[in-house]
């Protein structure tokens, strides 16, 4: 296959498509837009369905509609517009059927801008909708990275019957990189045994997530926690590079992981011994992995582009066995490699004991580089 | 006489399940709810249809109709009937909403369905209260009427007017085919039930977007009995939702001939 | 002359709102205050089936679909009725 | 070896599609390469920019705090970005549209008069390939003729006609070797 | 103050109606709806001002939009409303403008159920909407405490200029116990000085949260940050039972608090030493004293009415000191006492280490005694 | 003739800030804005208004002019500009809103705001696009009309019809004055004005909700330059959105009488 | 000392307003008291129960496994509470609408006919209040008089005038002490 | 005879969109191509001040803000007017 150099949107919209995409419903944000109007020729042109909804709201809702056909859907926003599908997510997920979603992160909170942030990590990972639910999250780092992963993104959605959510920010959104697409592959009209696609000669069928009987409820959510351990189990991606030997462990995920590969290869040449863990499955953790380092490392350093929701995390999983230094930019400002490469350096000269409390330190940090107010 | 001469004037449809509904005594909620199913067992697409239950006291309709059935989030019942009809667009799909879902909660994703003419047909349940969560103000509750959120009944000032839906629907060119119809009597009754028929079959012919927005009555949120309530509905809401077609368009109109 | 037909009220469905007593032109119907059913509801009976000429209006009216109609001369009316 | 190049000007200098042509290049010699644009509203008539990475090996960061060289179309441009140079790096400057000389002593500077030139062979919105032709002939981060092969197989459309005045302005701009 | 018996929706409402609520925008939802339904009537009644929305976004924003004008306003919903509110919810955070929203929780994902329920934990001390945030979180454990924490919401909000969530569970909501009102605060219509309330004679004002300048974000994100700090040393608030000596600490908020306080009186009759930590603001967390109870307790016990969302804050904070345990009930369902006791008992009989993963061994049990599926 | 004869015709209104605006040149978002400018000041309200700016391409229009502004979410305006007004109901409070932001995402909150008579003002910029992204299709964008997410022109099957926004909301009892004007030329502009003076009028009357809706150019994502797209409006929009009065109450039209 | 009480019957049947009585009595008396209904569609119709705690101390939970006492308006709640009253603890019947004799050997048991009291005494909305007296015979709970005073007391409006009425009911369930 | 009055355009808020000078029933404007502002824009300017007539219509359409309108005779037609 030959590589074409491609834009991460349209790399993502593209790739969609040859997975078979069946539907797409989304609505018009920075710096995700691209994704959408590809999409609006791109399907049609094929008989599928594009519809551009009239908010991300009604977007979010139409996927939950074909996701109970069982067929491949998805659709793709921006932070704002994610809050917005928050609802949706919950009920598609205690529904029970598989989507899958692009989040093209950008600043925040609020209407914030429009540059590349990872500000909402927390929100997918962890928070956005109400109930107990536990999304497969998984954050590429390169266009190449992102098309495969949103191929992976369908069949792991359909594997669970589950939303998977593509993280990536505007920076990928936005890059061109060589890439090679993969084939393409037919789309599969025929709906699984448990979706609404009516035939003659087979019982009613119906998809909800209601059960307002609260054991019933209990019972479900005992079985998709169930879920959840199996899906921690065997769906965990990551890449490390210089591990094995690390003494010091920079991890960061996405756009800020492979900046932070820049900075730790740096440090590798003037000889620190220094590795770098990236989390492709932002949910599930890669949590073994960590774990285990945290058994040899001396010192972590947790690099992102926001306040350090993700260091939240692996201070967790570190448990105080090493310091967690943490370096990180908001509100849509992208760290330099060179930023990087000198906290590394102050990781690696700093004195600091595993209770060091990393996120105040860096706070100070900023407020005396970069000062306060807007 | 023999029994050869008996004949069934009306039995249960086939299309409801052999369950008791959880609606209140006399609530019409349960009339719609035959007529669909009627309507499609006339037409034989039981086996075709795909149904959309909204929040409100119908959010179990899934459990009373024999065929497939989703759920919908408060109000986008719109938008999630547009994501089956585009995947399956030779299936019939219909949303079944209240007024509160549809027009407070879901009016955007209405209003947007309609303009996109969206080939999908709504039924919209117009009981002038929240329903399920005890009889709150609704859009379309009558000004004065008191409810558990207008204590002192609807005060025009502060709480607006009822929005008549279907008019409103109607001014949109995506509409096809948008009309009332009450459920308090038996002639509305089968008058109601033509239009869930030229809906349903307009929808079949692939002319867009139709509604069928009926009067429907709560005794329970009422504080009255159903006669009383029938009554009711006719005294006041009839007045201020006046049963009538409000859009059909050209194609509709013909299909509309042809249903009885 | 016997009945032009009768009406035959699913106790498993009927609420006892009333609605097809209301409505029934030929006024056959009334609550049955003898019996209570498993949802714990008197239900409709036919008080007067002698009238009742299988119109239909309390099966269109009813809400929950209790009633089936059927238009003939009633089982019990048939020996009577040849008489 | 890895070259960080950014590109910038203001919008409509073609400053991005300077850096797609490079990045082209890169990709058919089979190295790594990112092409990273500043996006969003201030593209609206405001500046543009963008970074763009060759590699032998995985790229990690797509952007440049020390880039290896760096256009600079227009003044705002080279008052921005001179100073980020990376030391014994390459500035290569829009002579026409700057009112002054590069101050840095430490970096090689190449002051190319492109709008001239451009206008010259014929059409002003070459001056992008002027420069990047300059860029081409001191750094050589590809091999000589990668870029004008890759302009040829991979322009299509609309801009092939474009494709021997691109050329030609890249030559010319090729003689600001220093 | 004489005492009445009043149900916690109801409490609520008028506490804040006597704090001087200025402005109420809300939407039915169960179990919260008393609250709206009693507001509909009492500030008309003062001649104040409440609006059924038209939903939980028309409430939210309508909440911005009086927030703006500085004036005390609130709102109350149920998990699902609130999931429709991040959006809203992450605007009023980046515009810094004061406002209470009212979670009453039930079961989830999706429709779910309205049964009681902690399962918003998540999305409200953590998740939520996009972009950087950290509202302020206290959770009553009856409807004397719902009533000060509703006076105490709205001086907090307006302090910081911030949200602050007033986080309970159905049955709180719906709940009687004898409590005091406070008294009748008279309204202040003083806008304060960054509001928009325009007046002859000074400059324009303006409220918003966007910053298209990405540094400017950052700096408003940094002081943001500051200002979180600053919330963190000053506003903690918790309940500690019998902690002085507690070999064994059971850690739960709201309604799962007090119930486990019935099972730990029993526990101390049996004469366990063992103790309860009652957060009563979940965000801020009260680290310092969980911290501390680390290093003097031999196992932690957290009872949670969701999948163990707080669990997940008590683990990284005990940071494997001592075992932590888990005994949670999920999708509306409420632990007994006895339940509590009996998750006790095994703590205490555990020999469990440091490592110990309480929410599977929880997950094991629940799917023994309760099985899956729905 | 001396100094004492010269009159100033016209300038700048002081309710404008002494700012470039962002907008593209041409762009009669700049006229809608100058016209608000220019009533509010002959009304002497420029002190006593508080303005909503949309997310769209007037997202920043809080610069611009020189009196209270709050920026709403993506439209949410109308409930933004609801909680301000209860909350101060003696201010003048309007919105300034796209068709996107409107007549999509926020359509809900439009017309609910609507029909509970809000008494608030609604200027909204119909450009039948989405400007501020890179024009998108709108609810507005006429059909077969070009856009970057309607690549081969709008096609009325799949991506529906547009929605006359002034039309529609007529339909509700509670709005006031609903109208609609074009900004295209000097005699439609002072046409326009009047309806800004009539409709903010009308709040400080507290006679309801008042919206009017502009007809207004988008040379960027039209691809055509200012003159070219006034007489594209011209052409195009004007027919399928006629300049018009489409619900003047009773009480509002004694205010619009009192206008010039 | 702490009482937990679960008063459970058909909707309609006055058992969340029975619970209350006693809610507001122990209130008065200075106590510790929590009321807690079963809420939601459920009550349309259907079963309502509620559950009385009354206490010395601070109340931890509102609910109960294994109340003191249950009063059963009916079947189903008979059936649903027997099983959970606590060893040693209370359970009043409506016999009337009940066809079963309870099985526990290990708890008090005591069977009021509530609706034909009530109905003697001109109201069998009454049934409640007759029940509640005979728990409060039995298990004194509060002082004597304490609920009548606290009635007395707390009751406004509409129910003011059915005070005596229910008042003579707690009397007349009063009989049944065991 | 005098011109009936003049207009200002102000370079900082002009941007050039040739609104006014198309609209301009006396054709009194044009582009200034021998300037650029500091925005980059050729500004208007009054390519034939004598044919002016204080119509104000090029004020009205400008979205720029950016025309003062007078009625008079400008200032440097003063001496000359009263030649
Ligand atoms: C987001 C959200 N908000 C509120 C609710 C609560 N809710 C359930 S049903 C309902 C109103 C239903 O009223 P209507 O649509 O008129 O239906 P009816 O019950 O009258 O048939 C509401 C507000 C909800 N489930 N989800
Ligand atoms: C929730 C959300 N969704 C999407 C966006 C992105 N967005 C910004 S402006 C805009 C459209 C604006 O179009 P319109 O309202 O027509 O205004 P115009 O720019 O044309 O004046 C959109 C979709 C957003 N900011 N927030
Ligand atoms: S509450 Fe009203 S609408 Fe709902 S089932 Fe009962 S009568 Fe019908
Ligand atoms: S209408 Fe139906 S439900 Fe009502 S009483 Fe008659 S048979 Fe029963
Ligand atoms: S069929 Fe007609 S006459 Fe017979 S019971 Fe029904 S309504 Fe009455
Ligand atoms: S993009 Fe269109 S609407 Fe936005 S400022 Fe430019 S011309 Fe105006
Ligand atoms: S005032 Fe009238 S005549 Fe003078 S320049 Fe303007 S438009 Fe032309
Ligand atoms: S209309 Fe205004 S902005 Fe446009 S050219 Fe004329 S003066 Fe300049
Ligand atoms: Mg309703
Ligand atoms: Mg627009």
């Amino acid at each position: 296959m030959a590589k074409e150099m491609i834009k991460g949107n349209v790399a993502v919209a593209e790739a969609a498509v040859r997975a078979g995409l069946v539907s797409y419903f989304g609505y018009p944000i920075t710096p995700q837009t691209e994704l959408l109007e590809y999409l609006s020729a791109r399907m049609p042109e094929l008989g599928r369905a594009f519809v551009q909804a009239e908010s991300e709201l009604g977007a979010i809702n139409m996927v939950y509609g074909a996701a109970c056909t069982g067929l491949r859907t998805m659709s793709s926003s921006s932070s704002p517009g994610v809050s917005l599908m928050c609802e949706g997510i919950s009920y598609i997920y205690g529904t029970e059927v598989p989507a899958v979603l692009v989040d093209v992160m950008r600043g925040g909170p609020g209407l914030g801008n429009i540059s590349p942030s990872q500000a909402d990590y927390t929100q997918v990972v962890h928070g956005g909708g109400h109930g107990e639910y536990h999304l497969i999250v998984l954050a590429p780092a390169s266009v190449q990275e992102a098309i495969d992963l949103t191929g992976e993104a369908f069949y792991l959605a359909e594997k669970y019957r589950t939303v998977v959510v593509i993280l990536m920010d505007g920076f990928l959104g936005q890059m061109m990189e060589p890439a090679v697409l993969p084939p393409f592959k037919p789309v599969n009209m025929e709906s699984p045994d448990y979706a609404v696609a009516p035939k003659e000669g087979r019982e009613k069928r119906f998809l909800t997530s209601i059960n307002i009987d609260a054991p019933t409820q209990e019972r479900l959510n005992i079985r998709q926690m169930s879920k959840w351990e199996e899906i921690t189990r065997n769906e965990v991606r990551y890449q490390g590079y210089y591990l094995d030997d690390a003494e010091y462990v920079v991890v960061g995920f996405g756009t800020c992981g492979r900046i932070a590969l820049t900075a730790v290869r740096e440090a590798r040449e003037k000889g620190i011994k220094i590795g770098l863990l990236r989390p492709v499955s932002l949910s599930p953790y890669p949590t073994e992995v960590l774990d285990k380092l945290a058994e040899q490392a001396k010192g972590f350093l947790v690099v992102e582009m926001n306040n350090g929701q993700m260091l939240d995390d692996v201070v967790s999983i570190v448990a105080r066995r090493a310091p967690v230094h943490f370096y990180g930019r908001m509100g849509g400002m992208v760290p330099y490699p060179d930023e990087i490469s000198q906290a590394i350096d102050e990781m690696v000269n700093s004195d600091a004991g595993p209770e060091l409390d990393g996120r105040a330190k860096w706070l100070e940090l900023m407020r005396e580089t970069i000062g306060q107010g807007a | 006489m023999t029994d050869t001469d008996v004949k069934v004037v009306y039995q249960r449809p086939i299309g409801l399940t052999d369950v008791t509904t959880h609606y209140c005594p006399g609530c019409t909620h349960g009339v719609a709810h035959r007529l669909i199913a009627e309507v499609l067992e006339e037409m034989g697409e039981l086996r075709n249809t795909i149904g959309v239950a909204p929040v409100g006291c119908a959010v179990f309709a899934y459990n009373y109709f024999d065929f497939d059935f989703v759920e919908a989030a408060h109000g986008r019942a719109p938008a999630m009937a547009t994501g089956i009809k585009r995947t399956l667009p030779d299936r019939l799909v219909f949303t079944y909403q209240g007024d509160g879902d549809l027009a407070s909660m879901g009016m955007g994703e209405t209003v947007a369905a309609a303009a996109r003419g969206e080939q999908i047909t709504i039924f919209f349940i117009n009981n002038t209260n929240y329903g399920m969560t005890g009889g709150q103000m609704a859009p379309t509750t009558l000004p004065g009427q008191k409810t558990s959120s207008s204590p002192l009944g609807r005060d025009v000032e502060t709480q607006g007017y009822p929005i008549r839906t279907a008019e409103m629907l109607a001014t949109l060119d995506g509409a096809s085919y948008v009309v009332r119809r009450s459920l308090h009597d038996a002639r509305s009754i089968r008058n109601a039930k033509r239009a869930i028929r030229t809906a349903f079959e307009i929808q079949k012919a692939g002319l867009g977007f139709s509604m069928v927005e009926f009067l429907s009555i709560c005794p329970t949120n009422w504080g009255l009995n159903a006669p009383k309530s029938r009554e009711w509905l006719k005294d006041h809401m009839l007045p201020y939702y006046p049963v009538g077609d409000f859009k059909v368009s050209e194609e509709a109109e013909r299909v509309m001939k042809e249903v009885r | 002359m016997p009945p032009k037909g009768w009406v035959e009220i699913n106790d498993l469905y009927c609420k006892a709102c009333e609605t097809c007593i209301a409505d029934c032109p030929q006024k056959v119907l009334a609550l049955d205050m003898s019996r209570l059913s498993i949802k714990g509801y008197h239900p409709a009976y036919m008080a007067h089936p002698e009238k009742c000429i299988a119109c239909g209006i309390c099966a269109t009216v009813c809400p929950d679909a209790a009633i089936t109609v059927y238009r003939g001369t009633p089982p019990g009316f048939e020996e009577k009725g040849t008489e | 070896m890895q070259y960080e190049v950014i590109i910038a000007g203001f919008g409509g200098q073609g400053t991005l599609y300077a850096g797609q042509v490079l990045a082209y290049g890169g990709m058919d010699e089979g190295r790594h390469v990112t092409w990273l644009p500043s996006y969003g509203p201030e593209m609206r008539g405001g500046t543009a920019n963008c970074t763009v990475v060759i590699s032998d090996d995985e790229i990690g960061s797509p952007t440049s705090l020390h880039p290896t060289a760096v256009i600079a179309m227009n003044l705002p441009s080279l008052d921005k970005y001179e100073p980020m140079v990376k030391s014994g790096g390459w500035l290569i400057v829009n002579e026409d549209l700057v009112n002054r000389v590069p101050a840095r002593a430490d970096i090689n500077i190449v002051m190319v008069p492109a709008n001239t030139i451009a206008r010259e062979i014929g059409n002003e919105r070459a001056a992008n390939m002027v420069l990047l032709g300059a860029l081409e002939a001191n750094l050589q981060i590809l091999p000589e003729g990668a870029i004008e092969k890759s302009l040829e197989v991979n322009t299509g459309g609309k801009l092939k006609k474009f494709v021997p005045l691109n050329i030609e302005a890249m030559r010319r701009g090729a003689e600001y070797k220093l």
